[in-house]
């Protein structure tokens, strides 16, 4: 039970999935045009959707 | 049909709003030899941004290719509902997108709602004949050309291996909208 | 834990307006990093694109931004730098915008060396205006004006710049997201004219029209393709046969223009 | 058997009639709004063997196609703003050598980059006097997608006339809308071919004024072989300083346009309901389009309203402007600049009429209401 | 204690006076007849610390102006002809972007590479609407040694104070003519300085007109930080098509020049001999020396001749002309090219006297006689 | 015995404008031996040039001669060739028009690797203009605009070509005018963009102000500074310090530009 | 003098006839304190070619500053004889390098000839000073300014190295061309 | 004595003194503004002058 905190900004993503293939847990999924934070849990922070998002639509917190 | 009829598709660059709107005129020039003119104005964004698509047709030679009073008009998305959606007139049509529209634009005009990128994506399995499915409502709920005309239209206009998927969006979009007069 | 990108953008000014999956905007995640790790100060900080949907970049970032006309980067840039030798100034643009139009005034800030950091977004494809090929387009892909296929051969933008006398020459990819932020480091560190080649991907006018299916298929052959300058050392012609080096392919000391210039004064002031 | 009829849009229908006109070469550089019609060379072109080509800029672009000319082609270029200023250098070289070619200009907001995707109609009077030194200007006007195919045909067959560059200009409106276009049949249209020398190659000159203000132009690569600079130059094609050599030259690059006769054969314009017109619209592009809506309008509600309509923009229709504005109470000019082209309808009336103009600069078309409404300002 | 004198060249005298104007860089290209310019302040700007860059082509040089100008500098450039034509898409760029600089036009025959030795004053229309879209435009034209001095001094203050791009125009003939110069002292000449701003940095708005038609501006790498784009921008400098800002920013930049009040005080005319004038000879540069000659000699001959010598030639001195056209039986234009500001002249006369021109393109100066000629023949 | 160069000159237009000295009229002669050498057809063969005392020469050259604008020499010189691919087409011009105002259309013609021979007469000055620096005035010497000596870097034309894409890319000098015609013939030959620069004098613009005595001293430095390849294979970096290589220094074979888009025009008809 | 004087150096490019004009004009600005004004015209050639300089100097303000009637005119080369030494007043002064021009001509003038180049080389060693001896004798013939003046304005231009040089290229100048007369 | 004839078209030479300098037996030397064959029969018709000329201003023609 990882203690990351996924924060995704809706009007700022735009549904372009790279997050979600290059995230190694499928923690995130496609929920129409925007992305969706599925399994939280499994999170490991190796913070690839935060790096790799184009448009700073993703944030992982760690507390 | 009125002298002049006025139609404006709205949404975001990239949905094919634009192609709607010149398969539409394409149906009235060439099927049905009326006079159509089809205008467009967009952002500078390659993809997204608002972005709109109008034809004027009418029974005599078109001057002014830009609406002045909207008969119909479609919003697929809440950006170009709030910039487009307007120019409607006193009984005129509105259609939107059921899931992107969440803010109706207010006005003297009808207002119907169906789920139209969710159609095509979920129902269709591609998201870019939502722009056919929209085309298909639109001209059931104005009639301003035959069905069979904007079928025909819209077949001419695609690759053989689409016949079908377009054929079918078409009259899922015609059915649709015709369910709601 | 989360890196802060705010404090170098400008409030308000997202959602940015490139398109789903745009490079762009990995690259300029990189550029801010980059900047934040050098501990540039804004005010002291200019940043000058052209014009093209990369060109749009200076306009998100919180410092002295100047997005001129089409392929004029470079050349306005050294008018500020000129002016405020003590300005850290970049460049920024896509291969359209400095290689085709701006070929010139690429080359010639190249020969002065003069002392700034040119991040070229290579997408291959001239983006904004709905894709027609650029000097990078590869031969034989498509364009909206290579209907047959691109008969153009292309500029290699390292060799070119090399050629023209850049004294620090690099590329990456946007998949190589880190390695974009340590290569513009060493580009601002390094006194002279600095070349950033990011190779870059442009679902949109590029990808669609060239069968990608996805983004990801983007970025995986970003990924595929980069080759270490390193490793390639060690590789075979064939081995290296469609693949492009990464990482510092040039660099070399020699005097910066505003320093010389600097000469030119104390000389007229002495005379 | 019906003719061929397609909705397109005016950008096709100028690369459509270019390739009618028998255009063999482009030589471009994309941009907004007038990219479609390089798009449509780049396919078209090589199906019949001719030549497409995307330069590094604007500047090569223009530079091709006067090679190319110079080779024998007729050459095309299309751009917009930032391209059109960019080639203003060689637009004069074209006058000056005498090259004929032919230069589209989809026009947008302005000034820089201004609203690349907004229509203007703001480098009309740029058309004239953009490049250095003086020089004769043609350049043509269509508002529909049909004139923007018969236009483009006369452009070359004017070019080819003429030798020298024409200039055909349309606002992004007209560029990017779709109308139903009717496709001429081959040879329903008059296709002018420059006149090539029949004199002995020995006996040459490229500028040789025997023939008349035109010479006869040879091509690179044929049996003749000449000189073509952009330097004054004598008969034969060499530079000189001679004064009354150079003035002569420049004289005579005038009169190929703006002699009577030539100016009568280049002019163009429509005129609607302007025999019994107290008040006169003048308008051209897509702005008159709404003028001409304005005026069935007007007449429904009464006022004796004409259209003038120019589709020869340069040289300007003098002597025409300058009778109806005899006749008329008042001139409206709309614009979709801040005040151009109504700069020369006030030169040419002298104020033997009252003048208005209506002038957009915001990225949005003059609607028909606007015109309306200052035709009853000034009346 | 006498004034410093010397007989210098024009091109020395234009460079000279941007020194003076407190000039502290120049971008340029080399170019006939505007070289010396360049090579001037090549020799003087790194004497005060000041820069000059020599580079890759003339649109390279108006790039450099602008950003060095954007960065605080007074910036100049200088060229003739071709390399004018080549500046025109960025002079649009300096007029949206409001940057003050000063571009000298060493105007020689054209068009193209036409006469690079010789002199000619065919730029003059160029200088209004050579850039694509609507802007507008100061141009002045000064007439000997002295005032190419003191007129590249106001250059830079008309620049500084409405924040645009200004012109100077001189012909080739006072561009290498030498005659004395009598230097005026530091601070005997006004010398003004771009407004900054004073609100405090996060209230920066670099368009903005609060503080009315010509905002302020900050320099890059001062405590302001701020946005600067060719496209349509709104106030706070961020690119925008909101039509009622577009069409906001689009007038107030002409008001910036164009207004009663502003063009007052941009107008600059020598008036000789009109108060009892019968005919006029409108003339500028050069041309108006042989003028002022002519001038004379008939006024022995008992002809009631007057000169008026526009300095500041665009905004067009309108309404003075105007007047004078009521005033006198017939105006004359002697101008080296075709006949360019004379349709000016045309249009705000309104044929209320006679118009008659004195035109050359030989490389040769209008000489007196000429212009006596054509004033009997008008009169 | 005596070289016939009238076949290849206009009648009438000698002497030609250049000044006593000046290397262009060597060079002009060389081309016209190789032009001879390679049996060209004069109506076959187009001369395009841009602007300066260089580009004066195709004038007197019984060609079909094109002296354009400053620069745009290979611009123009790609629309001749593309619409008549069949004709032989040289450029000619000096280092300012090519490698200054014309430098975007230089590297971009060698990126096409359009066939044609491009003749670069390199005298380290602007001529015409009166002698201000050009990109390859030696950093340090006197022109009019450098009145402390020039500040700037130079380009080395042909690394930059080859930088850009040439195939072919050749450097002589004036005094080594037998070599002149024999490189541009082999430049000529070869299928594809060659260029071939010639390193020049300009007594009246560049010797005279930086204190070379006479002509032929211009000439002697030109001789001391030329090394063979093949001689500088064996040189130490010491040796060569100061030095210039002469001789082919790159040869590629690779498609050609009109033929690559005669497989454009085939697919086209084909489809 | 007259009201209004004007003297045209002409000859080759190259040959300092510019600057001629230009002392001569300071002569008579600077150190008469006259109006002077000097123009030129060259052609494209940087060396060679037919140039001309003109200088005009008058007691009252100059507008026209080119020649009108020439008083007097100097030709260096046959080229610059045949093209500029035209426009001469009757009883003007022409004076011709005697070596360098073999037409003479013609005109209601007097022409004088001296072999200015030849001096210059053979007498004074350097060909450059050519433009200085054919300065001192113009002013000789003409008077138009002082001997003084002349050789002040001569002095006050070169460097420190060439000024005996100068000197003596200018008496040299000055006295073969009285001795003419 | 060599059998060569130099030629020298006067009008077109512009005296650079260039095939003065690079001839090996002085045959040929400056006469003030164009080159003058002093010595034609030392010419040894190694055709320096005239490959060196600029000015297509010298010829040498062997018989
Ligand atoms: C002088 C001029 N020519 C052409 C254009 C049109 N134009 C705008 S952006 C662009 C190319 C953009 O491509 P690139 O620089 O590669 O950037 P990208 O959009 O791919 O990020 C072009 C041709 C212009 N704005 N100005
Ligand atoms: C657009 C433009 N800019 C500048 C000039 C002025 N100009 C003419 S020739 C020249 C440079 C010539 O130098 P180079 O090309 O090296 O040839 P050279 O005269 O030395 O043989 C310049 C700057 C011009 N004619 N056109
Ligand atoms: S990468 Fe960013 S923009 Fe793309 S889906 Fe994920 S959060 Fe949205
Ligand atoms: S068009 Fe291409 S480059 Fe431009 S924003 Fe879209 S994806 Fe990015
Ligand atoms: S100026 Fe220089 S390049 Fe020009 S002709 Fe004279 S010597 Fe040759
Ligand atoms: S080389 Fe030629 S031009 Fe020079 S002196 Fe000899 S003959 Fe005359």
């Amino acid at each position: 039970m990882s203690s990351a905190k996924i924060e995704v900004i809706e009007k700022y993503c735009k549904g372009c999935s790279i997050c979600v293939d290059f995230c190694p847990k499928q923690v995130l999924e496609m929920d129409a045009f925007v992305v969706k934070v599925v399994k939280p849990e499994d999170c490991i922070v190796c913070m690839q959707c935060e790096l790799r998002c184009p448009d700073f639509a993703i944030k992982v917190h760690k507390d | 049909m009125a002298e002049r009829y006025e139609i404006r598709f709205s949404g975001a660059g990239g949905q094919g709003l634009i192609t709607a709107g010149i398969i539409l005129a394409e149906a009235a020039a060439i099927l049905e030899k009326k006079h159509a003119a089809q205008s467009q104005s967009y952002g500078p964004e390659a993809r997204g941004g608002a972005s709109k698509s109008e034809v004027i047709i009418s029974d005599s030679p078109i001057d002014y290719p830009k609406a002045t009073i909207v008969d119909a008009c479609l919003a697929m998305t809440q950006e170009s509902a709030d910039k487009y959606a307007n120019g409607i007139k006193e009984g005129g049509v509105l259609l939107l997108d059921s899931d992107m529209v969440t803010r109706d634009p207010k006005g003297n005009f009808k207002t119907y709602k169906l789920p139209i990128m969710r159609t095509a994506r979920v129902d269709l399995g591609r998201e870019i004949v939502a722009n056919v499915v929209a085309l298909g409502a639109m001209i059931a709920l104005t009639n301003v050309v035959s069905r069979e005309s904007g079928e025909k239209a819209v077949l001419a206009k695609v690759p053989e291996a689409f016949v079908a998927l377009n054929k079918k969006a078409y009259s899922l979009g015609f059915e649709m909208a015709k369910a709601l007069i | 834990m989360s890196y802060d990108y705010d404090k170098w953008l400008r409030p308000g000014k997202l959602p940015h307006i490139w398109c789903p999956g745009c490079g762009h905007g990995i690259v300029m995640k990189g550029l801010i990093r980059a900047m934040d790790t050098c501990g540039l100060e804004k005010n002291n900080t200019a940043i000058v694109s052209g014009i093209g949907c990369a060109s749009r970049l200076p306009g998100y970032i919180d410092a002295c931004t100047l997005h001129t006309a089409h392929g004029r980067a470079a050349a306005f840039a050294t008018g500020v730098k000129m002016a405020k030798p003590e300005m850290t100034v970049i460049c920024c643009g896509g291969d359209g915008d400095g290689t085709a139009i701006g070929g010139n005034h690429f080359i010639h800030a190249c020969r002065r060396n003069i002392d700034m950091t040119y991040v070229i977004m290579n997408n291959y494809i001239y983006g904004m205006t709905g894709g027609q090929f650029s000097p990078c387009t590869p031969t034989g892909m498509k364009a909206s004006t290579t209907p047959y296929g691109n008969p153009d051969p292309i500029f290699d933008i390292s060799k070119l710049a090399i050629g023209a006398g850049a004294t620090f020459v690099a590329r990456t990819t946007a998949f190589h997201a880190t390695q974009i932020d340590k290569l513009i480091v060493e580009g601002i560190k390094h006194k002279g004219m600095a070349v950033i080649e990011v190779l870059d991907d442009c679902p949109t006018s590029y990808g669609r029209r060239n069968k990608y299916r996805s983004v990801v298929d983007m970025m995986k052959r970003l990924k595929d393709i980069a080759v270490p300058v390193a490793a390639a050392a060690k590789m075979t012609a064939e081995q290296l046969e469609g693949k492009t080096l990464t990482g510092v392919l040039y660099k070399e000391d020699k005097p910066e223009y505003c320093e010389q210039y600097a000469k030119v004064i104390a000389k007229a002031k002495g005379a | 058997m019906a003719k061929k009829v397609a909705v397109i849009q005016g950008n096709t229908a100028c690369a459509l009639g270019a390739m009618y006109a028998g255009c063999s070469f482009f030589g471009g550089y994309p941009i907004t709004p007038s990219t479609e019609v390089a798009e449509v060379m780049s396919e078209e072109l090589p199906k019949v063997g001719g030549k497409f080509i995307q330069m590094e800029d604007e500047i090569a672009a223009m530079a091709s196609v006067i090679g190319a000319s110079l080779a024998g082609a007729k050459a095309l270029t299309a751009t917009s703003g930032p391209g059109v200023s960019l080639k203003q250098e060689l637009i004069g070289y074209a006058c000056i050598a005498e090259t004929p070619c032919v230069i589209i200009n989809v026009m947008r907001g302005g000034p820089s980059t201004g609203m690349p995707t907004g229509p203007g109609q703001s480098d009309v009077q740029q058309a004239k006097w953009g490049t250095h030194g003086d020089h004769a200007t043609i350049a043509l006007v269509p508002s529909s997608i049909q004139e923007i195919f018969t236009e483009t045909v006369r452009a070359f067959n004017l070019a080819e006339k003429y030798r020298m560059p024409v200039q055909v200009l349309y606002d992004e409106i007209v560029g990017h809308m779709r109308e139903p276009i009717e496709f001429p049949e081959p040879g329903e249209l008059e296709i002018i071919n420059r006149t090539t020398p029949t004199v002995a190659p020995a006996d040459y000159k490229p500028y040789d004024t025997s023939f008349g203000d035109v010479p006869p132009l040879a091509a690179f690569g044929s049996e003749y072989r000449f000189h073509v600079t952009g330097l004054n130059k004598a008969q034969d094609g060499f530079p000189t300083t001679k004064a009354e050599l150079v003035d002569a030259e420049e004289r005579r690059q005038i009169r190929k346009v703006e002699s009577a006769e030539n100016a009568a054969a280049i002019e163009k314009n429509e005129e609607y309901l302007c025999n019994d017109a107290e008040v006169l619209v003048f308008a051209y592009g897509s702005t008159a389009r709404s003028a001409r809506y304005a005026v069935n309008e007007m007449r429904k509600e009464g006022i004796k309203a004409g259209l003038f309509r120019p589709i020869t923009l340069w040289p300007f229709p003098e002597k025409r402007v300058q009778a109806l504005g005899k006749q008329v109470k008042a001139i409206v000019v709309p614009e979709m600049n801040l005040g151009q082209m109504i700069l020369e309808v006030e030169r040419v009336t002298k104020g033997s009429c009252a003048l208005g103009g209506v002038f957009r600069v915001d990225g949005e078309p003059i609607n028909p209401g606007q015109i309306m409404k200052k035709v009853k300002e000034v009346m």
